[in-house]
């Protein structure tokens, strides 16, 4: 530990301030200040051991999860008289849809709480779930894209609900590059939990613009979900896939949060006495 | 059902299995590259510390 | 009177400072020393409200500087590395759009008087991109004359004055201090100021072996 | 409060004034894309008719979103923007003010410019209306959501390219209701339900967009 020297400058009558070298415990450390720190600095420290049990569980829920829904897709799930087999697609198309705007919702929930309480570690929640979200904003519109295909003969529609999830696309990729465009950790959490306010804030206005626009254009006549009869296994089924969707988004979110964690508070003393780094 | 009929998907192999093929492929790359992601900073911190310890001994 | 107690800045990744406290009252100058990049701008900053302090607290009579709001930065006037002020506009005109934003404006004819008293005789109506760099620091030093503030935040204010241009900001700042004003400011020169009403605060690691 | 927002007003202009040339780049910009549709679309009436609401908002919006990275960026550099937060008026009045002389500088040109080029479109002098009336309610609301874009990115590398991809997503409503109102108007159809519509985001983020800048500003000069 190096020597704590306190460099005390007196000069004039007036007897004046000190200071002392960061990173050491303070001499007098008054009983308030150490609750609010322990809320505000070292939740990322106790919370990083916390993820780190949770990892675990949630990820062999996703997979026993995930595994039953695409047993029931392909095994339990009818035939469709009309679609045949193809429909099976909604059985990730419509859990990752709901996967990416959920996952937004709750960016917004941590960037707020992040902006309100300026604590540290929903910053990095926030910044652990985008990419999540932005990869199932993608496969939304990739499987509905390859569900267009055999059903109206174009690989893409401009169907409402397929522009809005484009545009919650943009939302996240925004996102992301603002993220790395910004060096300065708390200015990037900041920035970015601004941004995902905004742009929460614009998500109703746009999906009922578009709404709008889809309707004013080609009227009702191309829409995706009134082809097949929601059946109760196809509900259960999708029911299933998303709950295994939703495990598998913490699992990796807790993780890349953990790796987060670290990267931020590499030179404190916590994580220079983990196990992992000893290794 | 035999397996070639499954594959077939009834004529639309192409579409299930391009939409649950990428489904897989994305959620099954994103942990591998958060795990090496980890062990990369995880080593980062290992050679600071080894520096730090280096330079007080 | 100012109050800061506690008070831990950290830049990036890296804590500046931690548990900083003084007390600052009327007619005192704090004047502080630190080698570059020990934290003093962030320091001032901080104090103006211009950043976020990660812990402690800052109060201004009594009271938190963030739940004064506007009530606090009326009474400070910070001039930092930018002097702040628009090469398209005159002398004149960046000081009385600085004026009137401060919350007082001040007449055609004030503003031509401080310009002068900061010996920028002639120059007043010159678009401030033709002025030199000593000449546009004495435009944004002007508005220490007419503003109304009682808390100057300075950072090196001396840089790029010659000899007569800081025995003058020397002078107002004197006077500032007798009339019950309050002053931090940093340079690296001397500040000729009586002795009991100057503090000294030192920032900086100040570890074995380090410079 | 408000002799404050007409003094930063009154500056921006003044310097707006004083930089003449930078005034007519975005009107000459919009003047440009415009322009250059025809020659890649073919001069075919029809078609350029069908297609005049739609290049007339894209351009708009284009023109609104190269013009606001200067929006703070000058005054970051030169310390102004720090004297802007520690002015004791509330920073969104001050936000407020520098967005409507930015409008004024960018947005309205093209308003008043609109109708002249709808000529190249053979417009019918309702469509026309119409158009103006759009544009007139649109470009505020494009100014005030771009200075959220613009303040999240102050200072940052690659700033240019950053804002437009923040920024456009959100413009999109106001593109649809623009463009939709122009259109309904052509179609016969009566463009009122898009004109209101417009009216309306242009009131929310009148109300959202200074609010949401100015906690940005303080982020960023962080």
């Amino acid at each position: 530990m190096p020597p704590v020297a306190k460099f005390n400058e007196v000069t004039g009558t007036k007897p004046y301030l000190y200071y002392q070298t960061p990173g050491t415990a303070g001499l007098h450390y008054p009983m308030n200040s150490r609750l609010i720190n322990w809320f505000k600095f070292s939740s990322p420290a106790t919370f990083y051991p916390l993820a780190g049990r949770l990892v675990p569980i949630f990820a062999v829920l996703a997979l026993a999860l995930i595994g039953v829904g695409l047993y029931m897709s392909f095994f339990v799930a009818p035939t469709d008289y009309k679609q045949g087999e193809g429909y099976r697609i909604i059985f990730v198309h419509v859990p990752a849809a709901w996967m990416s705007m959920f996952i937004y919702l709750i960016m917004a929930f941590w960037a707020a709480l992040g902006l309100v309480f300026n604590t540290r570690l929903s910053g990095m929640m926030t910044r652990a779930l985008a990419p999540t979200g932005a990869i199932f904003a993608f496969l939304a519109l990739w499987t509905g894209a390859f569900w267009g295909k055999p059903m109206w003969g174009t690989w893409w529609v401009w169907d409402a609900r397929l522009t809005s999830e484009l545009i919650l696309l943009f939302l996240y990729l925004g996102y992301l590059a603002l993220q790395g465009a910004i060096d300065d950790t708390r200015r990037a959490d900041r920035a970015g939990a601004l941004l995902v306010l905004v742009g929460v804030v614009n998500i109703p206005i746009i999906y009922y613009s578009v709404q709008w626009w889809n309707t004013l254009h080609q009227g009702a006549t191309i829409s995706m979900d009134n082809g097949s009869k929601m059946g109760v296994t196809m509900l259960w089924t999708m029911l299933i896939m998303a709950l295994g969707f939703w495990a598998y988004t913490i699992a990796v979110a807790l993780a890349r949060v953990r790796s987060i964690i670290l990267e931020r508070e590499a030179d404190t003393t916590w994580v220079s006495e983990l196990a992992e780094v000893r290794l | 059902m035999s397996v070639a009929e499954f594959l077939d998907m009834g004529g639309y192999a192409l579409y299930v299995w391009g939409s649950f093929g990428v489904s897989a492929l994305l959620m099954i790359l994103e942990p591998i590259m958060l795990r090496n992601h980890r062990r990369a900073v995880l080593q980062r911190i290992a050679r600071i510390i080894r520096i730090k310890a280096g330079e007080k001994v | 009177m100012l109050e800061v107690a506690g008070l831990a800045c950290i830049r990036g990744d890296r804590k500046l400072f931690s548990d900083l406290s003084f007390r600052l009252e009327a007619g005192e100058l704090l004047h502080l020393h630190g080698h570059n990049g020990s934290g003093k701008t962030t320091l001032m900053r901080t104090v103006c409200g211009l950043m976020k302090e990660s812990d402690g607290e800052i109060r201004w009579n009594g009271e938190s500087i963030h739940r004064l709001g506007e009530d606090f930065t009326r009474d400070v006037v910070y001039i930092g590395h930018k002097n702040g002020i628009k090469d398209d506009l005159t002398g004149v005109e960046n000081l009385r759009v600085c004026s009137a934003l401060d919350g007082n404006p001040i007449t055609e004819r004030q503003a031509w008087d401080a310009l002068e008293r900061m010996g920028l005789m002639g120059h007043e109506d010159l678009p401030s991109r033709v002025l030199s760099q000593g000449q546009k620091r004495r435009v944004a030093l002007a508005r220490l004359l007419v503003n109304k503030s009682r808390l100057w935040v300075l950072d090196e204010p001396f840089t790029a004055l010659d000899v007569a241009a800081v025995d003058f900001l020397q002078s107002i700042i004197r006077d500032h201090i007798n009339s019950g004003g309050m002053v931090i400011l940093t340079t690296h020169q001397e500040v000729r100021i009586t002795r009991e009403q100057v503090k000294e605060l030192q920032l900086g690691w100040k570890e074995v072996g380090h410079v | 409060m408000f002799s404050a927002f007409r003094t930063l007003m009154g500056r921006d202009l003044l310097l707006a004034m004083r930089r003449r040339s930078d005034l007519f780049t975005t009107l000459f910009f919009f003047v440009i894309v415009v322009s250059l549709f025809p020659l890649g679309i073919g001069p075919e009436m029809n078609t350029l008719r069908l297609i005049a609401p739609g290049v007339f908002w894209v351009a708009a919006l284009l023109a609104s979103m190269l013009a606001l990275e200067r929006l703070f960026a000058v005054d970051y550099e030169d310390g102004a923007l720090e004297q802007m937060l520690l002015a004791p008026q509330p920073l969104f009045v001050l936000v407020l003010a520098k967005v409507t002389a930015h409008w004024l500088v960018t947005g309205l040109p093209l308003v008043l410019m609109a109708p002249l080029l709808g000529l190249q479109y053979d417009l019918s002098s309702e469509a026309l209306g119409v158009m103006v009336l759009s544009l007139l309610l649109g470009t505020p609301a494009l100014s005030l959501i771009g200075a959220i874009g613009a303040a999240l990115t102050l200072g940052l590398r690659g700033g240019g390219v950053l804002v437009s991809l923040l920024v456009l997503p959100l413009y999109i409503p106001v593109l649809i209701f623009g463009s939709g109102a122009v259109e309904a108007t052509a179609s016969g159809l009566g463009g009122q339900g898009h004109i209101s519509m417009l009216g309306a985001i242009l009131v929310l983020s009148l109300l959202l967009a200074p609010l949401a800048a100015s906690a940005a500003l303080r982020i960023s000069v962080e």
